[in-house]
C-alpha cells in the first residue's frame, strides 16, 4: 500500500476530493489550517479570514494503481494552483 | 474644529486597539488571537453592518439621493480598478496588474465601519444607505479585474483554463463575504417592513455589542497589517508608494463626486473612503481561484499591510477635511 | 390571525438566516462558519437556555401544571421511539431502526428555542418549566433506544461488547450537551432561590445577546442542513418520507396530550415541538458510542437535513394552527 | 523505528490512549479537527459540533516490537468503530 | 454578616459553573470546550478588565493611597517568590523551586476578577486602580525567579543557553497576557482623559457582557482544572501541601500589609487575593522559554488544579473574614 | 527525496523555521494544535490558553543533503525544549 501526502489551499479541496472520488479511492483524511512556504507564496494563520485561505493536508491510503490514475488530474491542479504531492511506503497494520 | 482631526481619530478606542496589536509585533510579544477567532469578528461584523444598514434603508426610505449615489458608487468601483491597471503595467505584468487594481477597485468594510465610529464621535449625520453603496462595490471591481485578464492577458496565457462569464460572476456575486453582507441587508430590509419588533431583540447583539466587537478585530488587524509589513519591503518601493497614494488619489475623485451628487459631509466621507479603501476578503478570494498566475503577497500585503492602517489611522481625518473644504456646510 | 403564520414564521430573524444559510449552499458561495465556533454558539445556547429556564421555573414555583407536564413529557420520549422503531423496521434492521427512532423521541435544543421565539413574536404566553420538559426528554428516549437494540438485536451481533446498564445511563444522562443544559437550569434555580442579583448581571449575556447569538448559529444550521440534503437523497425515500411525517405524526400525539394536560396554547405548541423535533447533539453522541452498527448518515442527515428545517420553517407555524384548533381559548 | 498512523473517530481517543499507554509507547501525537471519508462514513466539519465529533490523526514513532505488542488491541477498536492504522520506516534525525 | 460567606460565596453564578465544570470531569462526562474558545474567553477578560481598570483610575485620579498601595504590591510579588523558594528548595532542585516561587509570586487574573465579583455580591467598595496592581505583580515574579535561576543554578548549567537581561525583561513585560491587560488598562485611561463618549460605547462589550463572560470561562476552567488533578497526585503531597498553604501564608503577609496600606476592606481583600493567587499564564510562558529545566507539570499542575479552584471557591470568602478580623471596619 | 517531520512545542515554532529557512528549505508545511506525550512532558488542548502552549507538527519534504545540513541546529533545539524528529522516504508524485 502506498501514503500520498497531497498539501495545497483549501481553495482547492473541492476540487482535489473530486478527483480522489473519480478514481474511487477506499478513503482519506484532511486536515485544514495548515500554513507554510512553498518555492513561491508564504501563507499564513491570518490568511484564514482574509479571501486566500489557509492550507489543507490531505493523506491517502491506496494502492499504486489508483494514484497512478490520478497522476495526471492532481499533477495539473497542483501546478496550475500550487502545492505538493508526495508517495510513500505503508503497510497496514 | 479646534483639536487636529488625525489626533482626535488616533484616541478612539478602535483606533487605539489596532495601534497596540501593532505595537506589539514591533516589540515582538508573544500576543496572538488565534484563528479562526478572527474569522468570528468578521463574520460578525459584516453581518451586523448589513442588517443594521438594511434596517435604515427600509427607515429612511428611497430618497432622491439614493440611485444617484449607488450608480456613482458603481461607476467609481469600475473606473478606479482600470486606473490602476494603467498605472500597474508600468511595473507589473497584466496578471499581477489586473489583481492588485481590482483590490483598490473594491472596498474594505472594515474601513468604513471605522469611518461610521469617526463620524459618530464626531456627531456628523450620515445615511443608512451607504451600507448599499458598500455592498454594492465588491462586485464591480472584480469582474472588471477578471475582464482585464481575460483580453490584456497573453493568449498563450501558461496552463490557462477557460475562464467562463459564469465563474466570474460566481467569484464576485457568491464570495463569502459579499454574499453574508448583501443577505444580511435584505434580511434587515425585510424585518424593518414586516416586523419592527425583531429589530429590537437583535439589537444588543448587532448593535450594541458592535463597538466592543470592532475594538477586538482591529487589535487583530494591527497585528496582521505590522506582520505584512515585511513582506511589503519586498515587494519593492513602487508598490509601496502605489498603496499610499492611490487610496489618496481615489479619495480627491471620490470627494469631488460627492460634491456632484450634492452630499452631505457624512455620506460624502463615506463614500470617498469607500473609494479610497481596498479590499483583502472577497477580491483576494476571486483572484486566487480564477487568476494564480498573480502573486497573492502583492495584492494582500499592500491592502492589509498598507493601505488599511494609513486609512484607519490618517485617511479618513485627512478625507474628512478634504470633504470639509471641498464640500462647503450647507444649511441643513 | 390575518396573515398567514407560515408566512408570518418565515419573516423573523431566526428564520430568515436559516434561509440565506441554506441558500448559500444551493448558489455555491464559500460562505463558512468554520469550528469550532458553531460549538461555541451550541454551548452557549443550551447554557442560556437552562440558565434561564431554571430561573423561570424558581419564579413560577410548581404548579399544579408542572408535574403532569414533565410525567407526560417522559411518557412521551419512550413512546415515540418505540413507534419509530415499529414503522422504521419495515425497511431497516434493528440497530438502524433503534439509532433512527432514538434521535425522534428526543428533543432538538434549537427547535424549542425558534418555537420560543416564535411564541414571542405572536406574543402568546409560554411557562419557564418547559424548559424542564426539554432537558428531561433527551435521556429517556437514548435509553429506550438502547434497550432496543439489546433485547432485539440479533444474538450474534458481530463483534459485539457487553452493553452494561451503566454504560446506558452514563451516555444517556452525562451526554455533554443533556450535562450542560441540566445543570445550568439547576444553576438558574439556585441563583433565584438564593442570590436573585445576579441573575440581573447575567442577564446581558444570558438574556439579550440571546436572540442574535440564536441567529448566527440559525445561519449556520442553514449551511450545515443545506449540505446534508445530498446525503438524504442516498438515504432513499422511505426515510425522506419518515423524516417529514414522523414529526407530523408526533405533533398530533403531542397536541391531543397538550390538551388532555389542559396547557395554555404556548405550552401546547412547546410541548408539540418538543414531541416533533429529533435529535442532533445526544442521540448521534449515544448511538456512535453504543450502537456503531447503526449507519451515522440515516440519523444524522434526517434529523439535520431534514426535520430540523421543516420544523423551522413550516413545522412550527403549522403545529400553532393546530394548537389553536384543538384546544380552544379559554378565558384567561 | 516504525511510524504508526491511526486515524479515527475522536470518541474513541481515550480508548486508543490507553491502549497505547498500557504499551509503554515512548510517546504519541495528537491531532484532531481531521475529517475524511473512509469504506462507508463520510466525516465532516459540521459533526464536530454534533454528537458525532470529527476524526483524530494519531501518530506514534516507536520500535516494531511495541507495535506487535498492541495490534490486536487496536485492531479491535478500529473495526468495531471504523478508523484506519498503517505503519512506515521511519529514522530519527 | 449573617450567612457562612463560603456557602455565599459558593452561591454566587461563577462558582456554580465553574463546580459543574470539574463535577462533569469526575463524572466522565464528554462536555468540552474545545480550543481556541477558552483563549477567546481569555483575551477577552483581560481586555475588559485592563480597560475598565484603566477608566477607573482616571476617574479616581491618583489618590494618596494609590503609590503606596503599588509599591507594596511590586515588593509582594518581588518577596514572595523569594519565601516560596526557600520553601520549595527542600525537596526541588533550583529549576523547579525557582519556577514554582514565581508562579506563586505572580498573580491570576481570573482570581482577580471572582474576588471583585465577589466584593460587587456583596456591596462592599474598592477602587479601581487595585487594577494596576494586578498588572504590576505579573512581571517582578518572573524577573526573581529568572534571577534566581541565573545565580543559583549550578554553574555547569546542562545544554545551558545565556540568559541576557533583555531576554528576561522581554519574557516579562511583553508576555501577550501582561501585555493586553497593561494597553488596555493605558487605552482606558487615555480614553477617559480625552474622549468619554467612547467609554459608553464599549461598556455593553466590557461591562455587560462580562459577567457572564466570566461565568463561561469558569466553566471551562473547572474542567481545566479537574483535568489536571491526577497529574498533581504524581506530584507528590509536598507539592500538594504547597499549593494550599502557600496561597493561605501569602494571604497572612498580605492582609498585614494591607493594614499597614490602612486600605478599605474591598481594596485589601483584592490586595490579599493578588499576593495568594498564583500565574498561569504569563509566568508558565516565561519559565518554559528560558528554563526548559523546570518540569512545567509541576508549576502548571499546581496553580491550575489546585491553588486556582481553592481561592476560587474557598480562599475568596475565607480572606474576606480574615480581612474582616484584622482591618477594623473605619467609620467611612 | 526525504520526508522530515517535526513535533515540538509551538513556542519555539519560531527558532525552528528559522533553521528551516537558514537552510533553504523549498518549503515546510505547519499544523498548531498538536497535543500529545514524550517521554517526559504531557500536552493537552488546554495549554493553548495557558502560558505553555501546544505542539506543532512540521512537515519537510526535501533532499538528504539539507536534512545533513540542518541536522546539527535541529537537534541542539529539541534537545533543549524537547520534541521529535523523523526522517522517512517520500518520492514526488
Ligand atoms: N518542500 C515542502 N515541504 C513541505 N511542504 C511544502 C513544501 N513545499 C510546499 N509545501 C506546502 O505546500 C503549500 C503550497 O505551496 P506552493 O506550491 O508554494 O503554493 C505551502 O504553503 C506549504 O504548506
Ligand atoms: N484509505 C484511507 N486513507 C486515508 N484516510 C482514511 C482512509 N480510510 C479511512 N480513512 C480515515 O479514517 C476515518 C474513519 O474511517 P471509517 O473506517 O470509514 O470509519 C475516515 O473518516 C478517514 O478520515
Ligand atoms: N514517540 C513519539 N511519537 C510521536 N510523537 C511524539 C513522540 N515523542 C514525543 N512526541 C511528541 O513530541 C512532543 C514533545 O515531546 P517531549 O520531548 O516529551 O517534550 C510531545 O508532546 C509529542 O507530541
Ligand atoms: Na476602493
Ligand atoms: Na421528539
Ligand atoms: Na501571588
Amino acid at each position: 500500500m502506498k501514503r500520498l501526502d497531497l498539501i495545497f489551499s483549501e481553495r482547492e479541496l473541492d476540487a482535489i476530493l473530486k478527483t480522489l472520488e473519480k478514481a474511487n479511492v477506499p478513503g482519506y483524511t484532511v486536515m485544514k489550517h495548515a500554513t507554510g512556504r512553498g518555492p513561491e507564496r508564504v501563507v499564513t494563520e491570518d490568511m484564514e479570514f482574509t479571501g486566500l485561505g489557509s492550507n489543507a493536508h490531505v493523506i491517502v491510503f491506496c494502492e499504486q494503481e489508483l494514484i497512478d490514475q490520478m497522476r495526471e488530474d492532481i499533477k495539473a491542479e497542483l501546478s496550475y494552483y500550487g502545492g505538493v504531492a508526495y508517495i510513500s511506503e505503508a503497510t497496514p497494520l | 474644529m479646534e483639536v487636529n482631526p488625525i489626533i482626535q481619530n488616533v484616541f478612539a478606542p478602535p483606533v487605539l486597539f489596532f495601534l497596540i496589536g501593532a505595537i506589539s509585533v514591533f516589540f515582538k510579544s508573544d500576543l496572538e488571537i488565534p484563528a479562526p477567532l478572527p474569522k468570528l469578528f468578521s463574520l460578525y461584523l459584516l453581518l451586523a453592518i448589513g442588517f443594521r444598514g438594511g434596517i435604515e434603508i427600509q427607515k429612511s426610505g428611497f430618497t432622491d439621493q439614493v440611485l444617484p449615489t449607488l450608480s456613482a458608487a458603481i461607476l467609481m468601483s469600475l473606473i478606479i480598478p482600470l486606473i490602476g491597471f494603467v498605472i500597474l503595467r508600468y511595473k507589473f505584468n497584466v496578471f499581477n496588474s489586473a489583481a492588485i487594481a481590482a483590490a483598490y477597485g473594491s472596498i474594505s468594510a472594515v474601513t468604513f465601519i471605522s469611518a461610521e465610529s469617526f463620524l459618530e464621535s464626531q456627531n456628523i449625520d450620515f445615511d443608512g444607505f451607504m451600507v448599499g453603496a458598500l455592498a454594492l462595490m465588491e462586485s464591480p471591481a472584480i469582474i472588471v479585474g477578471l475582464l482585464l485578464v481575460k483580453f490584456a492577458a497573453p493568449k498563450n496565457r501558461p496552463n490557462s483554463r477557460k475562464m467562463h462569464l459564469s465563474a466570474i460572476l460566481h467569484e464576485s456575486i457568491l464570495n463569502g463575504s459579499v454574499y453574508l453582507l448583501l443577505s444580511s441587508l435584505i434580511i434587515g430590509f425585510l424585518i424593518a417592513s414586516t416586523n419592527p419588533s425583531g429589530i429590537e431583540k437583535m439589537e444588543p447583539f448587532t448593535k450594541d455589542l458592535f463597538y466592543g466587537a470592532e475594538c477586538f478585530f482591529l487589535l487583530d488587524m494591527g497585528i496582521v497589517a505590522a506582520q505584512r509589513l515585511p513582506s511589503l519591503k519586498k515587494a519593492g518601493s513602487f508598490l509601496i508608494a502605489f498603496a499610499i497614494f492611490m487610496p489618496i488619489f481615489n479619495s480627491l475623485i471620490g470627494v469631488f463626486v460627492a460634491k456632484l451628487l450634492t452630499l452631505g459631509p457624512g455620506n460624502a466621507l463615506l463614500f470617498v473612503v469607500l473609494c479610497a479603501s481596498a479590499s483583502y476578503l472577497a477580491v483576494p478570494a476571486a483572484m486566487r481561484m480564477t487568476v494564480p498566475e498573480a502573486k497573492s503577497s502583492y495584492y494582500i500585503s499592500t491592502t492589509l499591510g498598507l493601505t488599511f492602517p494609513f486609512n484607519i489611522v490618517l485617511g479618513i481625518p485627512i478625507y474628512m477635511s478634504l470633504v470639509n473644504k471641498v464640500i462647503p456646510l450647507s444649511p441643513l
